[in-house]
């Protein structure tokens, strides 16, 4: 029988033999997010060769509103699908807390502020309720919010039917308070003759916010176990519950916010809007690479999924591509986007 | 040997109306259709008719969600097209971008929707008919007839200009007869059927059922029949297969706000101002509607709904 | 055995208290009239054949079950813990079987889960990523990379993360569920080693395990369960290691597996012969000159 | 110390004490479907005591009929979701198989059987696809289904444009073939004056079908195991590619038949129509009982969620309620059963 | 032992021939230059520090790896698995440490699953309930319902299901992955027992432990590994078991163990002599009168 050589069994500080050399491509498709990016890049790359329009700095800052008005809701989602949670009532509830401040303003004409106060509390409320239940009765999340998905779609309509008799908010520009709520939520500010809307500033500021918490703080550390793993969590002493809860919450948080300049910008809403936002946002984080099965996932990876859709739903126009076949490149981009992603980071991962 | 099909329907080619030699204009038509939509594809047919002969490159994109809609004017306000056609459902979300493309010296018409508005919005001339108006009078009519009690079915929920409808017939109606609302999922046939078969079984008393839109009125004439109700159907909107129930007096007639018109008639003046800075309307609205489409005046209309411009 | 300090605390209330404790998962009767005491500075074994009920009872005194009958103290006030949080609060730290780690979280993120060492807001990373490579080096685990996601690691790595992780942080009581189950010899002997440290320190320890080499060495008290049930509670003085042994195996059961093989006669008795060595290794029957 | 008795060690064949008494109850709800059944009897009972109209023959073959078009597709929804994958391209997919059969009869004015077989190898071929590309790439079955389900829509309605220019198909009712493709898909038959269509027949046939295969057959056992831990089946050789494509496809086929039915009932299809059905199929799946997460669930439970579905969506017709309220009630109803329906497990497991 | 039937064929080609094999994960050398041969009628041990590569190792046989470096026959021809199905089909049954069961499905599933046996269309669903019931009796294992989800068995009962499957179903070689890691005495032993038999049956087997006392007694060549790479290679003649312990431990570092815990000095120094008996049990230096 063969008899090899005694290998040293000492560990080596400076070089560890069981460890190949790791290129920094490598080491770069490593993290969740960076499939994502090339797909942005790639998309980016292709509107602004064959659509002129796209190329224009007015054009772009408007990619970037658009891409904001999802980036701030599909920060929080991502929180809470790392959570391994889903909220299927993240649209409409953006809706309601714009039409809860603009009615209660309106029906009490008192100052803006007091019905953006009373939003915020409703919100707040929504999403505990929602993480309560989930937590409460173990139902998935896809089931409860679904439910609560139908319930706020509902009440938007009918209070606002009955309220207003219309499908739509009242005007309340003319209330005290909005012009200085406006400038808070809805203003925009010109550099170099662009105008770019705060919201962008916001969404920022909200995903480094989120980045932080999730890889900097023990509160990221507990979304991350919660998500991967539940029982586990909880046998370490992770408050699961609190944790669930609190994640929907942030997504309330910021349906508030999303709500308040949507309501801002455009002085009004419809009770029917919102509804199949949801799923952006939804999208926007899994294209950023959170795992729909918890655990994995970052907020910055579904910052960019937010701006592959802005820029593919925009770019598409721009492009003047025929509106019937709209839904149809919207697909194929955002399947193309996913697979070269995904391709990408396998080839990386093979090759390192 | 088969009758029907593509070779049955051969023969309805679409209005074509010379060719203008005037330089090539891009403009944007932009509106609050759902995708899919029969009537909506009528209007943007007619406004591709306008766009071939007045040699315009047509670019036509749509949102029913306002905050959309205005951001897709923003869009072609960045794209610094020729000009602009809009319909404006909901003023309050839309007006402001519209005054930005007037702002940007981009010429805008209105139509469709947004009749009260659209000089506030600055728009050069409005085309159509208000949603509300062709309400009362499909309401009015309807009390003419006899109708005491109206259920108006909705295919989709919280939209303006439906809302503006149901709210017209009702308004119409008056004192004479009752209205009453049903929402209906317009993106699933099997259960548009069972729902309004389900309403007529529920209420008896229901005489007389309007739809919404062409598709829906074709189904609802198997709700009735299912429900055995002696409800008459009446409609808002055209197609093809529509007129022929009309002409088979399956439904009694059609409001028929001639979308073909509002649509041509968008592209066109547009091309006449930037062409001949001519107006259209002096300042006032340009109604291409309410007219009714019945057993009367079915005959001269069925051709033009067979191509599906009508 | 007397001189070691943990033992002035004999005579004091013991740390963990189980009385005619019992479980049920639905209709399944998992456990049932356990009685047991831990007290400072004292290793309790919980030995038995498998699906007795070992990890049930612990899961009860880790507080991630509520016992379905009878009490449970903790030095000496009765508790009921609605959740693993607050028996971690009172300082009794567990190794599940199961290992209870997040399989996609790093390494060092899994280790000080629900014990992050804070910064201020933030976490000391820095820290937390030496430490973690110390301890496990400390148990004989070379780690290439603390930032590998601890589901890559292979069974015995993964195992000595969680046993580590609990010998860090254990403060009062330290419960350990085969935890040398998938541990190569080395690992193995630390394990030991570390059990007996935490006796020094005074702590008090629950360890189950189904080696009767490593159980008897090192316990004090050792608590037998069978089919759900207690059948022996045993301080060391009372038992030898081949009793022990016995007991664990359910009786001669053993021997009549060397029997029924020999039975097969021709080519398999050499077999039996060498389970035969095997049986006593099994500490059943040790004959004079074993092994080879 | 204390020394107990010695327990005896041998197995008892008789009666196992390690075993408590099981209510009958109790083994009845360890079923996945039982929760939804209280859930339909109580919701059957809620509209059956408040909604006079809902109690006539009649309205009951509607509800039947409405849950049928539903059912139909819950049942291959299950089986896939059981196999641990998602599919949101099967309500447009439905369409997309009408429209295929339509056209191509249409365009070619051929025999509409013709157009029947083309439309079931789209079908089939579509759902081949889906599985493909879900078993080849690994990304999750929700994205890759989300980007079929957009490039579908967009097909329906460019295509239908292009060759009809129109939105909706044709009317091929005088096609040669029709009226016998319409005694297949879509004809009734009555009982004791009541109308009952044929689907309501094929429902049941599929339903049985689905449980036969999941309980009976190996493949069933496959599919469970697929769902409940893919690494595990592979392992011990159960052809986890293979399966997964085969529950895609399955989903095909009867996206197929549905789509056949709608279209030899209405004559003619409107091509935007089918979208947000494929969330009634997994709704219906999973108040049936199906876990989210994969392997677990039955046929029979996603059938008896269709029929809540359909029940609460013609009985809050029936009983007249508000309009503007319905889409409200149709959350509350939804989440009132799912919550009993966990509620009550709960309670028989506990109690058993 | 030249006597036992399988011997006839250790001249004829080896079932199972790994030459210079390795894989990598990623970045990560998990195992490198890995040569083994495995006849009819002969057990192969594999023996290694956690971390080694064992796992790594065996899951290249079954088929659900494929080796990144070196070639890989089976009964002389090379092949290269696409998945674990193909070996099966070859007759390579494994226990794979991570059990391989779909925790929600009932304990008779999950025994057949893959290798369903059919009656026509449908399964046997009586004869696989129980089979499942007699051969898990058969390990000793006494289940209250085989249609109980085996996510709710004890480990050690899980462990039962994924070796009594293997067992039965394996054709030509069979592959333990630390079978007998949360088993209790009586079913280590049964285990143990198993593996005679199919070596009897001259089958080859490849038997993965940390404990010298189950490898040592059954096994005809040890296969060592640490860190990925093969220290050692011997038949069952060229090494005794003190030897096999000392290479399993790596060295004298037990003994330092215990040397350590007697420079804590004081009380330690007792726990030493407990902890020094232990590293005789475990193998590597035995005084006469171990034990007690
Ligand atoms: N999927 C993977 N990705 C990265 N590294 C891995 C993966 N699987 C195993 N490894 C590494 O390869 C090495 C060998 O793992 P393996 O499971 O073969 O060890 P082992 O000998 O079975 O150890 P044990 O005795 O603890 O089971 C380990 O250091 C582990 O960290
Ligand atoms: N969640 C559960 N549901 C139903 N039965 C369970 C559950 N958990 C454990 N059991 C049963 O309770 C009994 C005891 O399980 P336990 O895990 O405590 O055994 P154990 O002594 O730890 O065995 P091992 O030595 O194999 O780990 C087993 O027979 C098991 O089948
Ligand atoms: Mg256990
Ligand atoms: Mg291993």
């Amino acid at each position: 029988m063969t008899q090899t050589a005694q290998a040293d069994l000492t560990p080596s500080p400076l070089r560890d033999e069981r460890v190949g050399r790791n290129s920094v491509l490598a080491r770069l498709f490593a993290r969740p997010e960076m499939g994502a990016v090339s797909g942005a890049i790639v998309i980016f790359l292709l509107f602004f060769i064959i659509a002129p329009p796209f190329r224009s700095a007015g054009s772009l800052a408007t990619v970037l509103y658009v891409a904001s008005t999802f980036g701030l809701m599909s920060a929080p989602i991502a929180l809470l699908m790392i959570g391994g949670e889903f909220d299927l009532s993240a649209g409409v509830a953006v809706t309601s807390s714009a039409l809860t401040a603009s009615l209660f303003s309106y029906e009490f004409t008192v100052n803006v502020w007091a019905g953006v106060a009373v939003a915020l509390a409703v919100s707040l409320a929504i999403g505990f309720l929602n993480g309560w239940i989930v937590v409460r009765t173990g139902i998935p999340s896809f089931l409860v919010t679904l439910g609560t998905f139908f319930m706020l779609q509902g009440l938007n309509l009918a209070l606002t039917q009955t309220i207003t008799n219309q499908v739509a908010s009242p005007d309340i520009s003319e209330i005290q308070g909005f012009s200085a709520a406006q400038k808070v939520f809805a203003s925009s500010f010109t550099i170099g003759g662009v105008n770019i809307r705060t919201t962008i500033i916001y969404w920022i500021v909200v995903v480094f916010i989120a980045t932080w918490i999730l890889l900097r703080t023990h509160v990221g550390n507990w979304i991350f176990s919660v998500g991967g793993s539940a029982p586990s969590a909880r046998a370490v002493g992770v408050p699961v519950a609190k944790m669930k809860i609190g994640l929907f919450m942030g997504v309330g948080l910021l349906a508030w916010f999303t709500g308040m300049h949507t309501l801002f910008e455009f002085n009004t809403i419809q009770s029917g809007q919102g509804v199949g936002n949801e799923f952006v946002y939804i999208i926007a984080a899994v294209v950023g690479g959170c795992l729909l099965t918890g655990g994995y996932g970052s907020a910055v990876g579904a910052a960019i999924g937010a701006l592959i859709f802005g820029m593919t739903q925009q770019g598409i126009v721009y492009a003047g591509w025929d509106p019937d076949w709209f839904t149809f490149f919207e697909g194929a981009l955002l399947l193309g986007a996913i697979v070269l992603n995904t391709f990408i980071r396998r080839r990386a991962e093979a090759s390192r | 040997s088969s009758t029907g099909g593509k070779k049955a329907a051969q023969g309805g080619e679409v209005v074509s109306a010379g060719h203008a030699s005037t330089p090539r204009y891009t403009i944007a038509m932009i509106t609050h259709a759902a995708p899919g939509d029969t009537f909506w594809d009528i209007i943007r047919k007619g406004a591709s008719a306008a766009a071939a002969k007045d040699n315009i490159n047509f670019k036509y994109s749509n949102n029913d969600d306002p905050t959309q809609q205005a951001t897709l004017i923003q869009d072609a306000i960045n794209a610094k097209v020729a000009g602009i056609a809009v319909t404006d459902p909901d003023p309050q979300a839309i007006c402001p971008t519209i005054k930005k493309a007037v702002a940007a010296g981009i010429p805008v018409v209105m139509f469709n929707a947004g009749v009260d508005n659209w000089q506030q919005c600055g728009a050069m001339e409005y085309f159509g008919q208000d949603e509300t108006i062709a309400g009362v009078a499909a309401g009015k009519r309807l009390a003419a007839a006899g109708a005491r009690k109206v259920l108006c079915v909705l295919q989709a929920q919280g939209q303006v200009q439906l809302e503006a409808r149901c709210a017209g017939v009702k308004q119409g109606l008056g004192s004479e007869g009752t209205m009453e609302k049903l929402y209906v999922n317009g993106t699933d046939s099997a259960s548009v059927q069972s729902t309004i078969a389900a309403k007529l079984r529920q209420d008896k008393s229901i005489d007389a059922v309007i739809t919404l839109g062409a598709p829906f009125a074709i189904i609802a004439i198997q709700s009735i029949s299912q429900a055995s109700s002696s409800a008459k159907l009446y409609t808002f909107d055209t197609n093809a297969e529509e007129i022929s129930k009309i002409k088979s007096g399956q439904v009694q007639w059609a409001v028929d706000q001639q979308p073909y018109l509002q649509g041509y008639e968008a592209i066109d003046s547009l091309w006449l101002y930037l062409t001949n800075g001519d107006t259209i309307g002096g300042g006032q609205t340009v109604l291409t509607g309410p007219s009714f489409i019945d057993a009367s005046n079915v005959a001269k209309v069925a051709q033009y709904a067979e191509r599906g411009t009508r | 055995m007397t001189s070691r300090p943990g033992h002035q605390d004999k005579t004091a209330v013991p740390l963990v208290r189980l009385a005619d404790a019992g479980k049920n998962y639905g209709s399944i009767i998992a456990l049932s009239g356990i009685t047991l005491e831990v007290s400072a500075g004292d290793v309790t074994c919980v030995l038995g054949d498998n699906g007795a009920g070992k990890s049930t009872l612990i899961k009860i005194i880790a507080g991630l079950h509520q016992p379905s009958t009878g009490s449970y103290e903790v030095e000496g006030t009765p508790v009921s813990f609605a959740s693993p949080r607050e028996a971690l609060e009172l300082g009794i730290a567990t190794v599940y079987q199961d290992l209870a780690v997040v399989p996609l979280m790093p390494v060092w993120r899994n280790f000080f889960l629900g014990n992050e060492v804070r910064k201020g807001l933030r976490m000391d990373i820095g820290f937390m990523r030496r430490t973690c490579k110390s301890e496990l080096l400390g148990m004989g685990i070379d780690l290439r990379d603390v930032d590998q996601p601890i589901g890559t690691l292979s069974g015995g790595e993964r195992q000595c993360v969680a046993i580590a992780r609990a010998v860090y942080f254990g403060a009062k009581v330290l419960i350990l569920d085969e935890p040398t189950a998938a541990l190569g010899v080395k690992q193995s002997g630390v394990v030991l080693k570390y059990i007996l440290q935490a006796r020094e320190r005074g702590l008090g320890v629950i360890f189950i395990t189904h080696n009767p080499h490593h159980a008897y060495p090192v316990g004090d008290r050792f608590l037998l369960l069978n089919r759900g049930r207690t059948i022996g509670y045993y301080a060391k003085e009372q038992i030898t290691r081949d009793e022990l042994t016995g007991l664990m195996a359910g009786g001669g059961e053993l021997e009549q597996l060397s029997h029924e093989l020999e039975a097969m006669g021709g080519a398999a008795a050499d077999a039996a012969q060498v389970l035969g060595e095997d049986v006593q290794e099994l500490g059943i029957a040790r004959r004079p000159g074993s092994g080879e």
